[in-house]
């Protein structure tokens, strides 16, 4: 913890002790159950052995990193909750996705967005104008980052692993089945 | 900036982007952004044939206010006050949502008072949503009297969330790791007296409105959302549990102390806007039992953690937090850098998922249903 | 067919009678409007409307503000502004040293004996165009020199009406306190 | 910030009107007093300050004692003009629009942070808000608060009453009088 922080309340000892120890890890809750990467072309592969496994789409989002847009997916389901979440590298350079319109019609509107945002483009997207954003709004997207501030992946999500996994593997299908809410609870 | 704002008349940008059925004699229709029946600036571009809906398109974004922008200028405390303003109808969820994203990601733990008075005010807070919506709908579909019947309500419930949090509307009232003053016996006493005159009264509205069959003959069997379509979409909220899936974010992945309580989850199969207009009426009594159960049940102790963070900076990493507001799962994406403000936040507004169905269902109704249908999505859009 | 027809029109009609004694019911009761000009709502306690300088103890026409900034840098919208003047005079009378330490001293305690390091308020301008009521500004005051007021009337011709002077407003309440 | 913009944007709204067809001053005195007890708003809610507006209508505070309970939806209807809150650059065009279809006596208020000056939603860079609708459309009178109470919108209205006919009819309320001016 800061030294800002600690000043208010007289540099609670216990506090900053818990900091330390969390700081090189991931923070105790994320709200994931399943949590991976995705490499681009098997993101249909895997959005339709969600649509299979009866998720629906909670929102698309856009994370702007040093490596290029991070396309972030989440998923959900009605009869045995467990948030799955689907992470996409793509470059900064051809800020390029297929879209996911066909499996979740939902999501067309979670794109659009994006694409006012961050500027991706999502291939086969029927309809992919400014959504929220004034048509003849000028310049770059506005949530876009200036180079200098833009942080990488293990800046960001330090002590995950970045590999994208394939929809295929067993551990993918096993996850997806098996993923629940309840047993992170009770660990927590 | 573009400084000719002018509107050309050979039709803006959106209306130039519609893409019509190919059929002919059909009329094209441009209802909103300033139309009674949108609730807020909704304009929804319309191709009918006579007076069936044949296409319906919604445009958003007129009050597009830059919430995930700001998230990223501000710094967390300052971001305080701006998530109420994102859905001005159930602000507290709001509030909440963020605060609690920032908890999580700290592992802070906030006092068992602190999470029973965020329980109490945000229920009334509901209340006070729904019953501005069951107005505002009635409204939309002709009937005038209920909508003072529920003002009469909702500023009492105001009057007492006032005292405590010093708004009416766009609350700021927890903090990282409690909520800003404790609550008195004053405002358990008004809050257990509100809940008692409250009962009688959806009695009373039972009587009053849905009983009514003039309401029933424009609400039953209008706007089918079949289940799977609510999943296909992303719909939650009472628009989902009007479809009978009963999936409340408060039981399914409970937050806070709402695994002590005793509440059902009202859900009919109906699918049309009936049932959704049902279920938001029993959630206010649902919300009343949870009051009640956490009035009586109210530990002592701090209302704030001792050592809460002025300035929370927490580590770096993201976290994913939802909640159940008033018209769905409300969802916090909070990705940190480990500096005193987020490095990407996104808001997941329930009324944005909830509309997007809208298109959909309205195929092949009539106008008049297509209000309904409109007003039965309860929406605050983003 | 006819039967079942007739029958939900009865019923439907049953429903009508039912609503209207609702409202027959609802017709005798008290009224709920407040004749706003001549009474007010009696529950205005806890608005927070627009920040106040609070009076110190000694002097009712002095804050109690220290001009720490703490409320100008936590405010979202950047609504308050305010200047201070640095007691130059006194730091010039003394050796440098004392004053310094003095200084500290008097940050760290609230209601320091020692007035010669406390810088004054110059003045505490409150831009409420731009405020959004979170009362951040009032919690992070560290002596408590702000807190809310109920005036709740607020209307005007133009905007800079609405460009509070907090400074002369407390002493025109002090004047008004005294008379 | 905003003030630096305002010669960018002027002139908005055409603010042209006709010359009424008896300008004699009596006569308008007089129809002045009735256009001030029957002032209809147009329902124009754009966030939050809807709401309040809404309540401002409803049971508790009771417009229609001032003559204004009749939120027509359609700007031909009206003649005052309650903008609601925060105008987003989308938006701004209709309601420059809707400002130039409200027939001519027709007066605004600008309720809101949000509609005086863009309000909480005013930062370096911001990108989607138009930084008060006087920049667009001129205003009469301006309520601040975040959303102001209902009274403050009565509070307005009155104040719009005055400007029509130069005096105040209402009492002003006790507290009023006695907070710190």
């Amino acid at each position: 913890m800061s030294e800002e922080n600690a000043k208010p309340e007289k540099a609670p000892d216990k506090e900053k002790e818990v900091k330390k120890k969390e700081e090189p890890q991931v923070p105790k809750y994320t709200g994931y159950d399943y949590d991976c990467f995705l490499a681009p072309q098997e993101l249909l592969k895997a959005v339709t052995k969600l649509d299979h496994a009866d998720f629906f789409l909670e929102d698309v989002s856009c994370v702007d990193m040093q490596e290029g847009f991070q396309v972030v997916y989440h998923f959900d389901r009605f009869s045995q909750p467990g948030r799955v979440v689907l992470r996409v590298m793509i470059s900064r350079e051809n800020p390029e996705i297929p879209s996911i319109y066909d499996i979740f019609p939902g999501a067309a509107w979670h794109e659009r967005e994006c694409f006012d945002f961050f500027g991706v483009r999502f291939t086969g997207h029927p309809n992919l104008i400014p959504l929220l954003l004034d048509p003849e709004h000028q310049g770059p997207p506005p949530l876009l980052k200036e180079e200098t501030a833009l942080k990488d992946l293990n800046q960001l999500y330090p002590d995950r692993v970045h590999t994208p996994v394939s929809p295929d593997s067993e551990e993918f299908v096993k996850e997806i089945n098996n993923c629940s809410n309840q047993k992170s609870r009770n660990q927590s | 900036m573009n400084l000719d704002l002018r509107l050309d008349t050979s039709g803006d940008f959106y209306a130039r982007k519609f893409q019509p059925t190919k059929r002919e004699d059909t009329l094209i229709l441009n209802m909103g952004p300033q139309h009674p029946s949108t609730h807020g600036v909704l304009r929804i571009i319309l191709e009918i044939d006579g007076e069936y809906i044949l296409r319906a398109e919604p445009v958003l974004g007129y009050i597009h206010r830059m919430h995930e922008k700001m998230a990223e200028v501000m710094s967390y405390p300052q971001y305080l006050p701006n998530p109420a303003r994102t859905d001005y109808l159930h602000g507290l969820a709001w509030n909440w949502a963020h605060v609690a994203a920032v908890e999580r990601l700290m592992g802070l733990e906030v006092p068992e008072r602190a999470e029973y008075i965020r329980v109490i005010t945000c229920e009334l807070n509901r209340i006070t949503s729904h019953l501005l919506w069951w107005g505002a709908y009635l409204l939309d579909l002709g009937a005038f009297t209920p909508i003072m019947y529920a003002f009469d309500d909702r500023e009492r419930i105001q009057d007492i969330l006032q005292r405590i949090t010093g708004s009416r509307l766009t609350y700021c009232y927890y903090r990282f790791g409690g909520v800003s003053n404790d609550i008195d016996d004053r405002f358990i006493e008004e809050t257990r007296k509100q809940c008692s005159r409250m009962k009688p009264r959806f009695k009373m509205f039972k009587d009053l409105v849905t009983d009514n069959f003039i309401l029933r003959k424009r609400v039953e069997e209008i706007g089918e959302i079949p289940a799977d379509t609510c999943r296909k979409y992303g719909a939650t909220g009472p628009v989902l549990r009007g479809s009978g899936v009963p999936y409340d974010v408060r039981r399914a992945e409970p937050y806070s102390v709402y695994d002590r309580f005793d509440f059902n989850i009202p859900s009919y199969d109906t699918c049309d806007a009936m049932g959704r207009y049902l279920v938001r009426m029993d959630e206010m009594q649902e919300s009343i039992k949870i009051i009640e159960q956490a009035l009586d049940t109210l530990p002592e102790g701090d209302y704030i953690m001792p050592k809460a963070p002025k300035k929370p900076k927490p580590p770096a990493g993201d976290v994913y937090f939802a909640l159940e507001g008033a018209r769905g799962k409300i969802g916090f994406h909070l990705v940190s850098d480990g500096d005193k403000s987020p490095y990407r936040l996104k808001l997941r507004a329930p009324g944005f998922s909830n509309l997007s169905l809208f298109s959909e269902v309205s195929e092949g109704v009539l106008i008049a249903d297509a209000v309904s249908i409109l007003g039965s999505l309860d929406l605050v859009i983003p | 067919m006819i039967v079942k027809s007739l029958r939900e029109t009865m019923l439907g009609m049953w429903s009508l009678l039912v609503g209207m004694k609702v409202t027959a019911v609802n017709f005798k009761s008290t009224q709920i409007t407040v004749h706003y000009p001549r009474e007010v709502v009696h529950s205005l306690e806890g608005y927070r409307g627009h920040i106040e300088l609070v009076p110190s103890d000694e002097d009712p026409y002095k804050p109690k503000c220290i001009a720490c900034n703490n409320c100008v840098r936590i405010c979202p919208s950047a609504c308050i502004s305010l200047t201070a003047i640095k007691p130059k005079k006194k730091a010039a009378e003394k050796t440098e040293a004392p004053d310094s330490a003095d200084e500290v001293k008097t940050k760290g305690k609230k209601e320091a004996p020692a007035k010669k390091a406390k810088p004054e308020l110059e003045s505490f301008v409150c831009d409420y165009n731009y405020c959004c009521l979170c009362g951040l500004c009032v919690q992070s005051c560290p002596t408590g020199a702000l807190r809310y007021s109920s005036n709740v009337y607020l209307a005007g011709f133009t905007r800079q009406e609405f460009v509070l002077d907090l400074l002369s407003r407390l002493q025109n309440q002090a004047q008004k306190k005294e008379q | 910030m905003a003030q630096e913009n305002q010669d960018l944007i002027r002139p908005f709204a055409d603010t042209a009107t006709d010359e009424p067809i008896i300008n004699q001053a009596p006569v308008q005195k007089i129809l002045n007093i009735c256009r001030a007890m029957s002032l209809w708003p147009m329902t124009f809610g754009l966030a939050c300050c809807a709401i309040e507006m809404m309540s401002f209508g409803m049971a508790r505070f009771d417009s229609a004692r001032f003559g204004a309970e009749v939120f027509r939806p359609s700007p031909r209807q009206s003649d005052l003009i309650i903008v609601a809150g925060t105008i987003s650059r989308k938006m701004a065009p209709l309601v420059v629009r809707l400002y130039e279809q409200t027939p001519a006596p027709k007066w605004v208020i600008a309720m809101g942070n949000c509609a005086i000056s863009g309000g909480p939603f005013v930062y370096k860079n911001q990108y989607g808000i138009v930084e008060g609708v006087d920049l667009i459309i001129p205003v009469d009178v301006y309520i601040p608060g975040c959303p102001p109470r209902p009274e403050g919108l009565l509070e307005g209205l009155f104040q719009v009453q005055k400007k029509l006919t130069g005096r105040r009819w209402w009492p002003l309320p006790e507290q009023a009088r006695t907070s710190d001016k």
